[in-house]
């Protein structure tokens, strides 16, 4: 383990512990909102089940933190399943966690489109309907860098995650019931877009490695959330020439109304400093004004992440009066809150 | 064939992908997100396990629970694809104590019928089908023509192995690989290296048995 | 400046730039909570000035996101004064901040202790008298890792000022006069003590080149948040071991009494993601309650930066009824938010 | 001696900081946080500019014009500073038109009296103190054992190197390098090293009186 460590630059025990030790202090350090289940490695709401209420799950591999167990709380998920580093969980994960969190009303499923997500959360939902859970799953598909079609695993569920997680959780605390709770997941995943770029490859503790080698001055354009390389590499350009690159990337896509509101999420990789997000935000605030856009909402933070990468994706919303009346609900989570 | 070839088949299994680990690791690495030798891994590692806990159990049965095994502790894309495979493998064995060579063509014709039928791939896209559906039809053939189960599982290890080289060409339709697009093309699929590994090892069980 | 940024795995336009891009892209995500005055390169809280309120302003250099400008708005900074990266604001940014958040209830200087930010705040704080301004300074110096004494500079303030600025802040918001809005900040301070480790330098863009050079496997332990070198350089332990060092360094100096009530706030440096962080929570968490005391408040996540180091500083607050009814109290700023 | 004694001196300040700017960074990446040669190139750069601007002012006002610049450019520790110390030199010489070598002398000994009370330094704790005070000492000696003002102000520029080098040993305690305690040692001031450059320009812009 010495060995491993030292070919990192990370607070670390022993690799194979990082996520149960990580996910312990997270529950220590909010005992209010949370509770770690060591067993069945499940983060769930406090006050869970609540009766009559919808509840939402959502789980992945681990390194993308706070992303999920850092949005369990009031307003947003009442349980989240976290993997290993980069590999999803398993359906026993999802299975308990959707017990734990039923109060009746059934428990949506929020899947990032990985194949292994979205295979593991699918035997779990199949358990879960033997023992009676109403489940219903929506699957996040909202990375433009992907080219999607009828025949391959189509798109990467990226920053569209955290959006729907909040807004359809504000849905879920309103009182909204399991079908629209569902239709509201799925509507935010259907008017938002993203891209991202990396700066650095990350190193999973596991293998102590970085996982593609990036030499300085270049860039991976298109990449996902995982370390994996993007569609393409370029030479590293100002800050603006890339927000360009990820606005037009994200918008041709998008087509939003002209005159829209937007949501606009600037999210950092992990290894990106917040002077970065910033400057980044106002060329993208500033790009999209000119397009005739409106960013009435934003988000700007490392809230899904990808290890100690640096790098950044852009995530837009288009916005309608009740998804930002969802948005601005009260949330009281360890990585978001408001209202509360 | 009977129980002892299923766990000496296991046993083979996870002391190679063991082996090959970091080859499987890297292969990952260079389209996928570098865990396929640490999911394999830590997966067979439970299943030795929980055979070696497992006494008396007929060969179909022990497959089953190899499967539920791998389903409960790989997570990833492969960890429900080898899961199911290896269940729907067990369940054609039922609970004879025995098997022959055509009702290990079966079990593997089954595996590979539940992993395109969770998976949704097709020869082609790059995933471990590459090298499990040429081994499965391979196998067939042989003991069609009437070759002892040995040839016939040898022929079927060759026939993983030039699969899995197959994949280097392609670009990726399915899985994380998909993600690259053209640049999934010139690296070898990791599933379907781990598959070749998995029916190489089946090959020395064959040949092991009492 | 290709040939600069080539050396960096940021994203920047001109380096001689990043500083007023970035707080433009900051206002521009909150303009609800602050505007930033350009001419004058400081961010100011939008409703300043608040008449009879006292005021609180901070600043030094750049590179410490979301200090200091992230924590302006509602219950914490009324004004921050962004100098260059890692080079302290000049007197002339101070001496506007402070005009234009005067309610005429006097108006509080933060100081982190840094000749340069010192002095600056000196000369600042003069000229502000000389206007009729009445002015108090607080010095911050809580890092344990510099001997103090007499005849040297003295220690630098790091963690500690995110707190104090907060709890001040909350007493402002409440009423509190010059005199004991300034006590509070005083009070903060001295009981408050933190240390800092490097698993990495950091790059300044105007140089392009890490500040010092930390082979992987070392680690710098009793850093500040310039980049600068530590106490001393040792091998990378544990993440266990590494909090021993930090915890034993923070108590010893503080001693807390026994059972008493501690805040306990886990920065990180930047470039080091909150799955980490969280990790090393758990640790101190643990480790202080096995020494009989009591987290009960906590701050986990990168507040005091020093640009995308890889690091992170462990600062601990004992604290009182009041200090933990001012932690507690809403605040509305960029970094921190809750109870509104 | 004139205003433009004093503006040639500023260039010649300016152009060998710009010089030296990599130099000083280093330094101060070494013990302090590597921005110094950048503050004294930002700083007299405005300065120049400024002075440039000013026609037909007398030497001390160009003095304190120079050291309010360098106030609200440089910030770090060596603005407030090298700011104070020229406002301070600067109000020695008051209205006159010209000066001599003594009140030359009582300029420097101004800026110094003025960094020691701002920054509270002493002789030996690292810092431009080291090389300022032994330039002062020396210009004075000089002019007392009735040298020209020119050998004078060189005998004071060869002290400053002298004490800029001195300051290598040394462990500083005052200062971002006080916190490396003794890693401190063994590394040369920057502030010190910049001090000396100050001086020797002074000594080319008496040389280059009219
Ligand atoms: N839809 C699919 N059908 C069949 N095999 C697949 C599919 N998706 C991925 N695979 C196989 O899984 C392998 C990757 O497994 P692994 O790395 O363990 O999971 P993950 O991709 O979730 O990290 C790929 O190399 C491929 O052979
Ligand atoms: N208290 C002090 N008195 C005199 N000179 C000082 C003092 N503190 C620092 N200095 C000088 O300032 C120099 C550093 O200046 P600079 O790097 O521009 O500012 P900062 O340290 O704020 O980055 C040091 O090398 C030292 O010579
Ligand atoms: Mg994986
Ligand atoms: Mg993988
Ligand atoms: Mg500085
Ligand atoms: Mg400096």
């Amino acid at each position: 383990m010495a060995v491993e460590t030292n070919l990192m630059r990370k607070f670390l025990n022993e690799p194979a512990l990082v996520v149960k030790q990580s996910l312990a202090g997270l529950a220590a350090a909010h005992p209010d909102l949370l509770r770690y289940d060591a067993a069945a490695q499940i983060v769930v709401r406090k006050d869970a089940p609540k009766k009559g209420k919808v509840a939402l799950i959502s789980g992945g591999g681990s390194g993308h933190e706070p992303l999920h167990g850092g949005f369990v709380g009031t307003g947003m998920l009442d349980a989240a399943c976290p993997g290993e580093v980069f590999t999803s969980p398993v359906p026993a994960q999802m299975l308990a966690a959707t017990k734990a969190v039923d109060g009746g009303a059934g428990v949506v499923h929020i899947v990032k489109n990985y194949t292994g997500d979205v295979l593991n959360f699918k035997l779990a939902a199949e358990d879960a309907a033997d023992e009676g859970v109403k489940v219903t799953s929506v699957v996040i598909d909202d990375d433009v860098a992907v080219q999607d079609s009828l025949y391959t695993a189509g798109r990467r569920g990226v920053g569209a995650t955290v959006l729907a997680e909040k807004i359809a959780g504000a849905a879920a605390e309103s009182g909204a019931g399991l079908a629209q709770v569902t239709d509201t997941v799925k509507r935010v995943n259907e008017r938002a877009r993203s891209f991202g770029v990396a700066l650095s490859s990350c190193v999973p503790p596991a293998s102590g490695k970085p996982i593609f080698d990036l030499p300085e001055g270049e860039i991976e354009l298109g990449i996902g959330i995982h370390g994996e390389p993007g569609r393409k590499r370029a030479t590293l350009q100002s800050a603006s020439d890339v927000v360009d690159v990820m606005v037009d990337a994200v918008i041709s896509d998008l087509k939003p109304r002209s005159g829209s509101n937007l949501l606009v999420f600037v999210n950092g990789m992990g290894g990106t400093p917040l002077i970065e997000l910033y400057l980044l935000y106002g060329e993208v605030d500033a790009k999209l004004r000119k397009a005739g856009l409106k960013p009435v909402r934003n988000l700007v933070g490392s809230y899904i992440t990808s290890l100690e990468m640096a790098g950044a994706s852009l995530t837009v919303l288009e916005l309608d009066d009740e998804l930002t009346r969802l948005w601005d609900a009260p949330v009281h989570t360890p990585a978001l809150r408001w209202g509360v | 064939m009977d129980a002892a070839t299923i766990t000496t088949w296991m046993t083979e299994i996870e002391s190679s992908v063991r082996a090959e680990k970091d080859h499987l690791v890297q292969l990952d690495a260079a389209i996928g997100d570098g865990d396929h030798g640490t999911n394999m891994a830590r997966g067979f590692e439970a299943v030795v396990q929980a055979l070696a806990a497992d006494t008396g159990s007929p060969p179909g049965r022990l497959l089953v629970v190899a499967g539920r095994t791998l389903v409960s502790t790989v997570g990833g894309a492969s960890g429900p694809l080898w899961g199911s495979a290896l269940r729907a493998g067990g369940r054609v064995l039922g609970d004879h104590a025995t098997f022959d060579g055509d009702q290990l063509a079966d079990v593997l014709a089954a595996a590979l019928a539940s992993v395109k039928d969770l998976g949704t791939a097709s020869l082609g896209d790059k995933t471990m089908v590459d090298a499990l559906e040429p081994a499965v039809e391979a196998l067939r053939a042989r003991l069609a023509a009437g070759d002892p189960v040995d040839a016939a599982i040898e022929a079927a290890g060759t026939a993983a192995e030039a699969g899995m080289r197959a994949t280097i060409p392609l670009q990726a339709r399915k899985g994380r690989a998909s993600y690259l697009g053209e640049r999934s093309i010139g690296h070898q699929d990791p599933g379907a290296t781990s598959t070749a590994l998995i029916v190489r090892a089946l090959q020395r069980a064959v040949a092991n048995r009492g």
